[in-house]
């Protein structure tokens, strides 16, 4: 195939009007006919549209073309598309070569007569690299048919059942002792005020006893290593001092527990306390309690009282085990799910709201426990209560605030976070629900009720005699020093009546945006994902492959990828799902045929490439040189990933990553190089 | 022929005074002499003694075009040279000159070199002959000499004061009388001659060729050979720098779609230099090589042309970085070859 | 001359980040100048400084590679090694006497097309400084 | 001082073994200011080797020169050692040999020979002429002691050594299996004082420079073979395919070369000097190979060709590399 002539198809797309209006097609067209090695040139609105793609397959077929170019958007978006053409059409697929004329042309450039010179030069250069181009190989890898999904918050849980239902193995890995994640802390869910904890519990316990999935709660992924189908994870499960075997999640433990009642629960957001051996909440799954070891007195100071450990004693099934460690196990699996969600703003960054000094100042994540009938309060939205949770008195005056650490560049997200107005909204309701006699406000920004079902429900709650202003306040001051006076005052300009105002409230919730997961780095480092610029994980591509990643076999879902409500996180679960199961299912991948090779006649053995290669897919073996025993490098083409770091470290250019060899770039440079 | 003198502070005069001709002379870059053309005629200067590079280069450049093509085209546009012009070559070495008289047998032989040709013809030799011979300087064992008029047009002695002119030929006298040249007496011949014998006694170096060219090939496969050729780098300095050595490559240079045929300087010394395409290479290693170079200059090239292709110009002595001499050479092929009969 | 000269960029851009930052700089429509052509190779680690050379001597007055962020490289380190050996050779041409403002090298990731304009207008800006780099130029012309 | 009947017994020893192939050093030159390479196969040959200022030359270079044969059917490979005389800076080109696995350290002799400087052949000549008989060199104090065509002459040591020695850091051999003499005290420093004076012109001055340097250049490659650190197989200077420089000669296509050069040596060059020796139009080759040894040890602290273990320059990095021009 290679060996014969070049006989080279030139395709020039207009892609509507988006090159044709600024790049002169024809003109192109026939400065490419021109070229040594074109057969065919031709021109067609839409390159990438069957009609496209046919008139390709039939030059191949008709005048038997063996190299093709598609001068049209960047190879990053169609460069698949076409390959796949030039197969259909039983020609090697690596003989395509891509002219991006559109992303890095006619939309950049506004000067017709230069762009139209460019989009040639540009063709001529890919002209000259098809005459040296060469068939590949695509060679198929196994896929282990088993998904990694780490987090089990809804999104994760969600895939992980899509995948389990689909009859395959699923290893679920989530760092906290429960699963549920960020869902399980809310009260009602808007629009629909359907229970949170409800709709989410069922399908928590499916994820612990569903037989294709083996949940990994309290456990981290420790290292990452191999290609698409075929991942080895090691996870470290951090000992919980229980033996989750003899646990029966009867609780007497943490009501012996010294410290009962004295540690601020993360789940309730501090606002309830627990034990030092603990159950997140009461419907965690699984149900079995596990020691905090840095509160514990037994595993921090190394003693408990004079008796020893009061949950020890207690524990009549004799599954406390202070003696326990970690263990890591070694999994292998053909696809990763990432779902490690957000966390939410940190409110003491916008110290103006004083959320650090008052206690009646509370975030909206605060809010769902307070009003959670089975958070600390049992649903009454009681503030100012005392160390035992007595007392309390119920606000009057609410105000709910917009876009705390959303649409905000003083504190570096400029994103907007997507749920906050609609969950102030419910929270609205809530409050309108238990306090019917309540005063209301809410100052936001903007009202984004985008969603379905939104606007109806905002509408619904100002029906409810919840007031909006609109205003973004710049402070939340106590009135007076007074002790016994909650009232806050509330510094805001009403924009709509230019009005500025001090109102009284007794109550106040930051609606606090979503945030990247402060430990975003470590996972970013394990996976080698990438960071769009708002710190979220990037997908392959914003609009087409919107739950992959850069790294094959490696998916997206829920918020880790950027702000979502549950609809929308369940939905893409349910795409990284699908995407796993493709591979999964196929059971079959194409591994990169772009890979580095050697002419070992020229390897002079040195071993630099083997240094430099970052996935270890070189090594030095023995070479029989007409009776010398000699040292050459030699690349497992399984793990190479076609970098080419290799070909640049090397000095005879003995080893060369295909389709980017050398030979194949110089002729790049020489046409692009000459001035026009 | 004529015998003409003029004053050595008229050089630039002199030299100037030719219009009609491309005047080329040693040129000095640092250190470094060669051949190149006068742009400035006070720039001409006796002052050298023998150019590092040869100028071979004026008549077998380094580099030159064939012809031009580009790729998937049939039609190629061919580089001749354009030689209408006349060119004085002035200030060469007799042994230089006479390197012309024996590679020129090569490139008229079994079919003429236009490119060579066309630019012998058209230059004519001005020599300079030698008052200080260089160290290892060995022409007079080749039938040159520091006076010799082998190959020249006219040769001038550096006496001092007055540089004396003697012309060989016709085209030598024309340009003699072109330059104005006043009439030599005998006072300059007697220093001519006095100044070229003492030239002969300050050679200190030589070889008695004898037989040479009828036994080399009898060592073909003897080991001497290997004294040398073990420290020999395969560099192209004693090649490139041999004002008789005049093998070359042709090569096409590609840029893009576009090329260039071109042909520029070879060495057998380089172990592409054999190398076929099947990847066998008759001349694996520097032996090979090393004694291909001596055996062609003083056996393959007799053989064919009845005359050494060597003229003891020393260069390829003096710049060996590693001490290859090639007196020595022929001294150890003589003893080997005594030896080798001894023991027949 | 240098007035109305244009200079001409050759890009060297690895795949992951700075190509897709270029592109992102397409779908934005940041418009940017001509001068820039692009060769698209899969990692910063890829770019033979040799490259450089071959590209200034076919008459390209400056050059530019682009990379992944250090620590974001889609292969790990590519352009670990690539920046070693880019400021090296940038040193090396610098003494042979070419302008360093014609070697130019940055790090663009995929969500910085706004960046990549900028880098684009700086490198053209330093060549147009330095001025047409025919001296270097392969003698084509006067074959 | 070198005792050179030392140094010949502990050379015929060596020779004498049977799994030695060959021992590189110095013999007597047939004329003028250097010695000669001496390649010897057997004890007898002993006697030929010299040691004195003379001997400038890298014998390193010609572990590498040497050309692996095609073996005949049913014989086995000439798998014995090779022997070599390494001055201090010599050693250097085997320790980057070893660390480039150019051979194994057991594939190598090594006799270590301390040295106090050797004479630059154009320095010499520009003070006492051309000869052509060889010239006998002794270092005797600050003067060299020369004996030209029978006469004695004296020259001042500081005038005659070569640049390496001046600022010669490593006398004595980094690696060897035996030193022939007694190491020396170290005398020179490198402030790589020629590099800053040099990196005062403007680019278009260097570049000035250089073309009128490299217009000299006849692309003999001598500079490239004597170099210890250069024996790829196939040198991408004369590749064909594909062809990144061109054979042709011309102020471009020999820039271009002498930058690959000095690419290819960056972070490699041992600073033997040899390439700007050997050149035939005194093209001041080391000034390149100079620029890239001060900045790989300004830029990176690294110094080629003294640790055995280190990792080659280039193929490793820091993640605090500097980069202070990349945007």
């Amino acid at each position: 195939m290679s060996s014969r002539r070049p006989k080279i198809g030139v395709y020039v797309c207009h892609c509507g009007i988006n090159i044709g209006s600024v790049v002169d097609v024809p003109a192109v067209v026939e400065y490419a006919s021109s070229l040594p090695g074109v057969a065919i040139a031709r021109e067609y609105t839409y390159m990438c549209s069957d009609p496209g793609q046919n008139l390709v397959k039939e030059d191949i077929k008709t005048s038997g073309l063996n190299r093709v170019i598609v001068a049209s958007c960047s190879p990053r978006m169609h460069e698949p598309t076409f390959r796949k053409t030039l197969k259909e059409a039983g020609l090697n697929p690596y003989f395509l070569e891509m002219a991006n004329i559109r992303e890095q042309c006619s939309w950049v450039h506004e000067d017709h007569a230069e762009a139209t010179e460019k989009a040639k030069k540009l063709v001529e250069a890919a002209v000259a690299k098809a005459l040296v181009l060469e068939a590949l190989e695509e060679k198929e890898v196994d896929v282990i048919p088993s998904c990694l999904v780490i987090g089990a918050g809804i999104a994760g849980i969600q895939a992980a059942l899509d995948i389990a239902d689909a009859g395959f193995k699923v290893y679920v890995v989530e760092k906290t002792p429960s699963v549920g994640g960020h869902m399980s802390q809310l009260d009602k869910t808007f629009p629909t005020l359907d229970c949170s904890a409800c709709i989410l519990t069922p399908k928590m316990v499916d994820v612990a006893n569903h037989p294709n999935i083996e949940l990994m709660t309290y456990s981290q992924v420790e290292a990452v290593e191999g290609y698409v189908g075929n991942f080895k994870a090691t996870i470290r499960k951090k000992a919980r001092y229980v033996d989750v075997s003899k646990c029966t999640g009867c609780g007497v433990c943490a009501e012996n527990c010294r410290l009962a009642g004295r540690i601020p629960s993360e789940f309730d957001e501090n606002i309830g306390m627990r034990s030092a051996i603990y159950l997140p909440f009461p419907q965690a799954v699984p149900a079995k309690y596990t020691i905090d070891p840095e509160r514990c007195l037994q595993l921090s100071k190394g003693k408990c009282g004079k008796e020893g450990p009061a949950c020890a004693e207690a524990c009549t099934a004799g599954a406390v085990n202070f003696e326990q460690e970690d263990e890591l196990v070694d999994i292998e699996c053909g696809t990763i799910i990432v779902a490690t969600g957000y966390d939410v703003f940190d409110a003491a960054r916008k110290p103006e709201y004083a959320w650090s000094d008052y206690a009646n100042v509370i975030t909206g994540l605060e809010f769902e426990r307070l009003v959670s009938a089975s958070g600390p309060t049992g649903g009454k939205p009681l503030l100012g209560r005392d160390k035992k949770g007595e007392g309390g008195y119920l606000p009057q005056k609410v105000a709910f605030i917009h876009c705390v650490g959303s649409r905000d560049k003083s504190v570096g997200n400029e994103y907007c976070s997507r749920v906050c107005c609609m969950y102030l909204a419910k929270q609205a309701h809530l409050i309108r629900d238990k306090l019917p006699e309540a005063d209301i406000t809410v100052y936001y920004m903007d009202v984004r009720a985008f969603g379905k079902g939104f606007e109806e429900f905002y509408d619904r709650v100002r029906r409810e005699g919840v007031r909006y202003v609109r205003g973004n306040p710049s402070e939340v001051f106590k009135k007076n020093a007074d002790p016994e006076d909650h009232t806050l005052i509330v510094k805001v300009e009403d924009t709509l009546t230019a009005q500025a105002l001090e109102a009284e409230h007794d109550m106040v919730v930051l609606g606090v945006g979503l945030e990247p997961r402060h430990d975003v780095r470590e996972i970013i480092d394990l996976f080698k994902l990438s960071q769009s610029t708002d710190g979220f994980f990037m997908e392959a591509h914003p609009k087409l492959r919107p739950v992959d990643t850069a790294s094959d076999g490696i998916f997206l879902a829920g918020c880790c990828q950027g702000p979502k409500d549950i609809p929308d996180t369940v939905a893409q679960a349910k795409g990284a799902a699908s995407s796993a199961l493709i591979l999964i299912a196929s059971g079959k991948v194409n591994v990169e045929a772009q890979v580095s090779f050697v002419t070992s006649s020229e390897c002079r053995g040195c071993g630099f490439c083997v240094e430099v290669c970052p996935f270890g897919a070189i090594e030095l073996v023995d070479e029989n040189r007409m009776g010398n025993i000699v040292k050459v490098a030699l690349v497992n083409e399984a793990l190479c990933k076609g970098c080419g770091s290799c070909a640049a470290a090397c000095l005879s250019g003995a080893i060369q990553p295909r389709s980017f060899k050398d030979e194949q770039i110089l002729p790049q440079i020489a046409v692009l190089g000459v001035r026009t | 022929m004529g015998d003409y003198k003029f004053a050595k502070d008229k050089l630039a005069e002199v030299v100037g005074a030719l219009k009609d001709y491309e005047v080329f002379a040693p040129a000095a870059v640092g250190d470094v002499l060669r051949f190149k053309e006068v742009e400035d005629a006070s720039s001409v200067s006796f002052d050298f003694k023998n150019t590092n590079v040869p100028p071979k280069e004026l008549m077998f450049p380094e580099t030159e075009t064939l012809f031009k093509f580009r790729v998937g085209k049939t039609d190629i546009e061919p580089a001749v040279p354009d030689e209408s012009k006349k060119r004085l070559v002035f200030g060469i070495r007799p042994c230089d000159a006479m390197a012309y008289t024996i590679v020129e047998k090569l490139y008229s032989w079994d079919y003429p070199d236009p490119y060579f040709e066309k630019r012998r013809e058209s230059s004519v030799l001005f020599g300079l002959a030698c008052s200080e011979p260089v160290p290892n300087c060995f022409c007079t064992s080749l039938g040159g000499g520091p006076g010799s008029e082998q190959g020249l047009d006219a040769l001038m002695f550096d006496l001092g004061e007055t540089v004396y002119v003697k012309t060989i030929t016709d085209a030598g006298d024309t340009v003699a009388k072109a330059m104005g040249l006043e009439a030599a007496a005998d006072a300059e011949k007697k220093a001519a001659a006095a100044q070229e014998k003492d030239a002969l006694g300050k050679i200190k170096r030589s070889i008695d060729t004898e037989g040479i060219p009828e036994k080399l090939p009898s060592l073909y496969d003897h080991p001497f050979w290997e004294q040398f050729s073990d420290r020999c780098l395969s560099c192209g300095i004693c090649t490139f720098l041999c004002p008789t050595c005049h093998c070359f490559d042709i090569q096409d240079e590609m840029e893009a779609f576009d090329g260039r045929r071109a042909r520029m300087w070879d060495t057998c010394m380089f172990p592409e230099y054999t190398l076929h395409t099947s990847g066998h290479n008759p001349r694996p290693t520097r032996k090979e090589r090393t004694r291909n170079r001596i055996s062609h200059k003083y056996s393959y090239f007799p053989e064919k042309f009845d005359v050494i292709a060597c003229v003891g110009c020393g260069r390829c002595i003096n710049y060996c970085p590693v001490n290859i001499d090639i007196l020595d050479i022929l001294e150890k092929s003589k003893q080997a070859e005594a030896k080798e009969a001894k023991t027949a | 001359m240098s007035e109305e000269y244009e200079p001409n960029i050759l890009a060297f851009l690895c795949n992951w980040c700075s190509y897709a930052g270029a592109d992102l700089a397409g779908t934005s429509r940041t418009h940017y100048l001509p001068n820039i052509k692009i060769i698209r190779v899969m990692c910063s680690g890829r770019v033979n400084p040799l490259f450089l050379v071959n590209a200034l001597q076919q008459g390209a007055d400056g050059v530019l590679i682009s990379g992944c962020h250090p620590g974001d490289c889609h292969y790990l380190e590519g352009n670990f090694y690539a920046r070693r050996r880019f400021m090296l050779m940038r040193k090396l041409l610098e003494h042979v006497g070419v302008d360093p403002g014609r070697v130019n090298m940055s790090w663009v990731s995929a969500s910085e097309g706004a960046k990549f304009k900028e880098v684009i207008d700086e490198t053209v800006a330093k060549a147009k400084e330095a001025g047409p780099m025919d001296q270097f130029r392969r003698r084509q012309l006067n074959w | 001082m070198v005792d050179e009947t030392i140094l010949r017994e502990k050379a015929r020893e060596v020779l004498a073994r049977d799994d030695v192939r060959r021992l590189i050093g110095w013999k007597r030159g047939t004329y003028g200011y250097e010695s000669a390479p001496a390649v010897l196969k057997d004890a007898s040959q002993a006697d030929e080797l010299i040691f004195d200022p003379t001997c400038v030359q890298n014998p390193a270079s010609f572990i590498t020169l040497e050309e692996k044969l095609p073996v005949p059917r049913g014989q086995d490979p000439d798998t014995r050692k090779v022997a070599v005389l390494v001055k201090g800076c010599d050693s250097r080109a085997v320790v980057q040999q070893l660390v480039e696995k150019a051979y194994t350290r057991d594939g190598v002799i090594v006799l270590g020979v301390p040295c106090t400087g050797v004479v630059d052949r154009r320095k010499a000549q520009k003070m006492f002429g051309d000869t052509s008989e060889p010239v006998m060199i002794k270092e005797e104090g600050d003067k060299f002691v020369f004996i030209i065509d029978g006469e004695t002459r004296e020259g001042p040591r500081a005038e005659l050594l070569a640049d390496k020695c001046v600022r010669c850091r490593f006398p004595n051999p980094l690696v060897y299996d035996e030193l022939v003499a007694d190491e020396v005290a170290v005398w020179g420093a490198d402030e790589f004082a020629d590099v800053d004076e040099f990196e005062k012109m403007s680019p278009p001055e260097k570049w000035k420079f250089w073309e009128e340097q490299f217009s000299k250049c006849i692309r003999c490659y001598s500079c490239r073979n004597v170099c210890p650190m250069c024996y790829c197989l196939e040198c991408v200077v004369t590749k064909q395919k594909p062809q990144w420089t061109r054979r042709s000669t011309d102020v471009s296509e020999n820039t271009a070369y002498h930058i690959q050069r000095a690419w290819h040596l960056s972070g490699r060059c041992i600073e033997c000097g040899e390439c700007e020796r050997v050149c035939p139009v005194d093209i001041p080759i080391t000034t390149l190979n100079r620029k890239m040894t001060r900045d790989v040890k300004e830029l990176f602290s690294y110094e080629p060709g003294v640790d055995v273990e280190a990792e080659p320059l280039l193929s490793c990095y820091n993640p605090q590399d500097p980069e202070e021009y990349i945007m």
